[in-house]
């Protein structure tokens, strides 16, 4: 390693965020370090307001369990959650019923219209992350699902 | 008559966080609504709360109407404040609103309509007696027609399309012959840019200033104006730096536009805030050009002239409260630029998306700069690219000017480009600063003045 | 008489960033000094130009005389704006400046001499027939000296130190036994901690509001007052709300604050912009305090209900020009409220230095943040725990009150803790609000209020 | 491992959340730090209003050259940088001069009192990074000395 090859490296550092470089080779051990003056620009929520809590909280739940093979059903509107078609009827799923492809797990209600939300997959429910009746906004995970192949 | 308890602001952007403001000065609550890229958005995080109503496509998300409508019933939000651009000016949605049983706080959805058809708007002011630039009434259907008429109103005339804005399908003509040329051209940009070939024809007025007055009506039918704003720096027919009072006013002409803009309203049967646009010729004559029916981006230059909060009197309005002050209480006071501060190249005006690295607006006496902006946010390609107005005020125009040059030399934008070097310019060019200067002021500005 | 072309300024912080802005809306250019650790502040940004001049002890850079008119010489600085705190009080330094051709923009060494020497300021209001509040004339020698001094006085009574400030050796005393208890330990602790064991004696008075009135005089002798300031609601001597004009005024009692503040200033010869300090009694009784012979931290609260830039006036004055405006003039518009936001535990004060990961000021019409920090800015142990300072302007105390509940809620300073919260219970506390409230306020407070 | 190599290390690493990379092969030993969602702060001074330019260039200089273990003599004040006691008089060193630790260097002038700078070391002046004249400001690098050891 010459001087070049460290001008290189000083070179392909320049335009990175890169705060700690370090290199063994040969008997030789390069270490570079900067300090620059960083600002996170992850936002936290601020205390006196925190958004709908027990929405956020569903939303992050299924992120934990990802790893275990489970199909989150997300609403694609706004609106509230219905677990059954009217009041007095049934539910249509519960926790661990198998569903179809393209099977109705619930009605999303926005503007008086009621939209029929379908499973992606074949598989079983694992969890009913929303309440009957509560209101959801668009993204928020509904259902896991364990895919059956 | 007691205001909302929470309100639902269906914007993003300064214009949602300057309406959040307001809320929580009159102690309602706030609702934001973003779309899921909008998450980081400052609007969001100064909300009492907030929903996400769709992707990042305008058609899923803030122009959403049903989702809108849905966010509101799902947080009890009483009211919706459209703010401008998006849905503010869709009649449609204002409807949507009042048939939810939800307050638009707007003007209605009739004067919306009346205030989208320009030739109906027009009209209705020529009967009133209001002068409008000679031109067709209505429509030139053929070029017989448009020949016709352009004989009539006398040369240059510009053609428009009925349905256009910003400049498409403009052709300014000064014969016979060049009209003939241009009429099949100009239907032919008509028809592709808004999908309807119709021209309308226009006396063309070279040089001319676009004075713009405030007005605010409530359901009494109280109309009181707040005076003029200047909005002739224009790029394109986009607003780049407004102030007030436009300073070649007499007394005269000042009255004159005011008496004007309230016989407007009145013959509209207007309702909340509004803004009635006027062309000033070099010869002081004044015609009338427009309504805008919303909250305009420049509102505060308004404001700082008079200390008057317009949106809080757009929220007090909707609630069915009177206006909170008479006409003869408004005090005007020094004068005030706005700078419209862009994500774009100072040079070609594209847009510079990307992440705010650092942002230090400036500050002290009489600067107020109305942002989503801070250092971290990432300015979206999806949006609007305006990401702060900067807004002085000084006892006189001078004193504004020399205040403007120092906030703007002392804001600190990284990351991105933006238009302030651009402002930088304007504000130290000769003709600037001797008010010296018509809505064509930018036409070769860069190239001029590099 | 012309301006200056360069002004160094001898700070740091939000004081150095505001008056930065002055000189470039006056078209001065401007020096910042810094120590080393000091580099990444704004006013070293924001100046034209920037010098080291030593390490962070204040004794090696900001209070270095030499090394600053020795920057002052190397830049061509033709003037120094010491700012408030370091040497703005140091009668050496004005000597050093002239002494080297420099202007000082304040007060002379002479009025600053005066303003130090507590006994001697009051001595010559006494005589010009300003009221001050009954005491001993001079320091009280013995014990027994303080005995006499303290029965024709009447109890209760305070000892102070003659060389002391922010509360230490002082003691309220109810009567003699307590006095004599009292004596030696309060001049112990004057020894200790201004090396002096001087003592003096004040009448005590138990429900006062502290009130002082802004003065601007030039050269040719002429003096304005702008009106009073509210600073009362202070911890341990030290000021975090301020606010004008003071409430419980009366016309009788602002006319003769301003008369009794003008005589003052007279009497001192004063020049450059000062306060005068009084004590105003539950019965609307006026004494005369102290002179404070710099600009004030809470100046900012002047200059939003008058519009006059205090900090521009001082350059001006300094340069030898007279004041720009007239008494008759000075318009006072609404009121005023200013909250010193530190970088402190707001329960029990300790300062909280550390990187700000997040800083978002508020913004608006009517609010003002006089602030040298940003997102990523590290605020250092060595120096003062202010970080910024928000002043808000409403039409009247409500509406400020209204309008500073607001900006305190959408402040965003994350990484390091504020006294926000601190600043949110005292605007919503019923006394604060009711205005019913005097320089004991905070006394009990935090436990008082959780 | 050569230096593509590293620059296609670096350019995998640029557009994801990695705060810390390490390798080892072949005794090649390479590792890379960076802080996470950060925004350089590194603020560039505005362009209207270079201050000083050519001081800080000078302060610049020498951090290049550290690698060569050349000693920085730095002005301990603000001040004007003269290199010979009187106008008439011959300068105290020049590049390529011998000195002794406690040898004068130079004068830095400061509100008319002149202040000697002398060496911290035996050496051999490398470098005089100010003209006579010139103002300097506090820790500006004055000379670049070789130690004689």
């Amino acid at each position: 390693m010459d001087l070049d090859e460290i001008r290189h490296i000083l070179e392909l550092l320049k335009d990175t965020d890169i705060t700690e470089f370090q290199i063994e080779r040969e008997g030789i051990k390069l270490k570079i370090k900067r300090e620059k003056f960083f600002a996170p620009l992850e936002v936290s929520r601020p205390a006196q307001a925190p958004p709908a809590p027990d929405r956020r909280e569903a939303e992050e739940r299924p992120q934990e369990e990802e790893e275990t093979n489970l199909v989150t059903i997300t609403s694609p509107i706004v609106g509230v959650f219905y677990r059954s078609p009217s009041p007095d009827a049934p539910h249509f799923v519960e926790e661990g019923s198998t569903v179809k492809k393209g099977q109705v797990l619930c009605i999303v209600e926005a503007m008086k219209l009621m939209n029929e939300i379908e499973s992606d997959v074949d598989g079983i429910v694992r969890k009913i992350l929303v309440e009957n009746g509560q209101p959801v906004e668009y993204g928020e995970p509904l259902f896991l699902i364990e895919p059956i192949s | 008559m007691r205001l909302f308890k929470r309100i639902l602001i269906a914007n993003r952007g300064e214009i949602a966080v300057r309406i959040i403001r307001a809320c929580h000065e009159l102690g309602i609550e706030t609702v934001a609504v973003y779309s899921d890229v909008d998450r980081d958005s400052l609007h969001v995080r100064l909300a009492d709360e907030a929903i996400c109503i769709g992707p990042a496509e305008l058609s899923q998300s803030y122009l959403n109407i049903p989702a809108i409508i849905s966010a509101a019933e799902i947080t009890d939000s009483e009211a919706i404040h459209p703010g401008y651009g998006f849905l503010a000016e869709d009649a449609h949605f204002a409807e949507a609103c009042i048939a939810s049983k939800i307050t638009f706080i707007g003007p209605t959805p009739e004067n919306i309509r009346t205030g989208g058809d320009k030739a109906k708007a027009r009209h209705i002011m020529k009967k009133k007696g209001i002068p409008v630039v000679p031109g067709s009434d209505g429509p030139v259907e053929t070029e017989e027609e448009a020949l016709r008429a352009a004989k009539k109103i006398g040369y240059p005339v510009i053609l428009k399309a009925s349905a256009g804005g910003g400049g498409k399908g403009m052709r300014i003509v000064n014969n016979e012959d060049e009209l003939a040329q241009q009429y099949h051209t100009a239907q032919q940009e008509a028809l592709s840019a808004f999908g309807n070939a119709e021209l309308y024809i226009e006396k063309y007025l070279p040089e001319i200033r676009h004075v713009e007055v405030q007005i605010i009506a409530d359901d009494s039918g109280r109309i009181v104006h707040l005076g003029e704003r200047d909005c002739s720096i224009q790029r394109r027919h986009q607003k780049l730096i407004e102030e007030a009072p436009f300073i070649f006013s007499t007394s005269r002409l000042r009255k004159r536009l005011g008496e004007y803009a309230i016989k407007a309203a009145s013959a509209l049967k207007y309702r909340n805030a509004g803004t009635i646009e006027f062309i000033v010729d070099k010869d002081k004559n004044i015609y009338f050009m427009e309504v805008n029916t919303r909250i305009q981006v420049e509102h505060p230059v308004t404001e700082m002239i008079t200390g008057i909060d317009i949106i809080k009197e757009q929220i007090r309005i909707a609630a069915g409260q009177p206006i909170s002050f008479k006409q003869k209480e408004v005090r005007f006071t020094g004068h005030c630029i706005e700078c419209r501060i862009n994500a774009e190249d100072p040079e070609r005006f594209i847009p510079s998306p990307g992440r705010i690295t650092m942002f230090i607006p400036p500050g002290g006496q009489g600067v107020r700069v109305d942002t989503a902006a801070y250092s971290g946010w990432n300015v979206l390609p999806y949006y609007d690219s305006l990401i702060a107005k900067l807004v002085v005020h000084g006892g006189d125009r001078e004193e504004a000017i020399v205040k403007m040059r120092r906030a703007l030399r002392e804001f600190i934008i990284e990351g991105i480009k933006t238009t302030i070097p651009f402002h930088q310019k304007v504000i130290n060019h000769p003709d600037f600063i001797s008010g010296n200067f018509n809505t064509h002021f930018l036409d070769n500005f860069n190239e001029a003045s590099v």
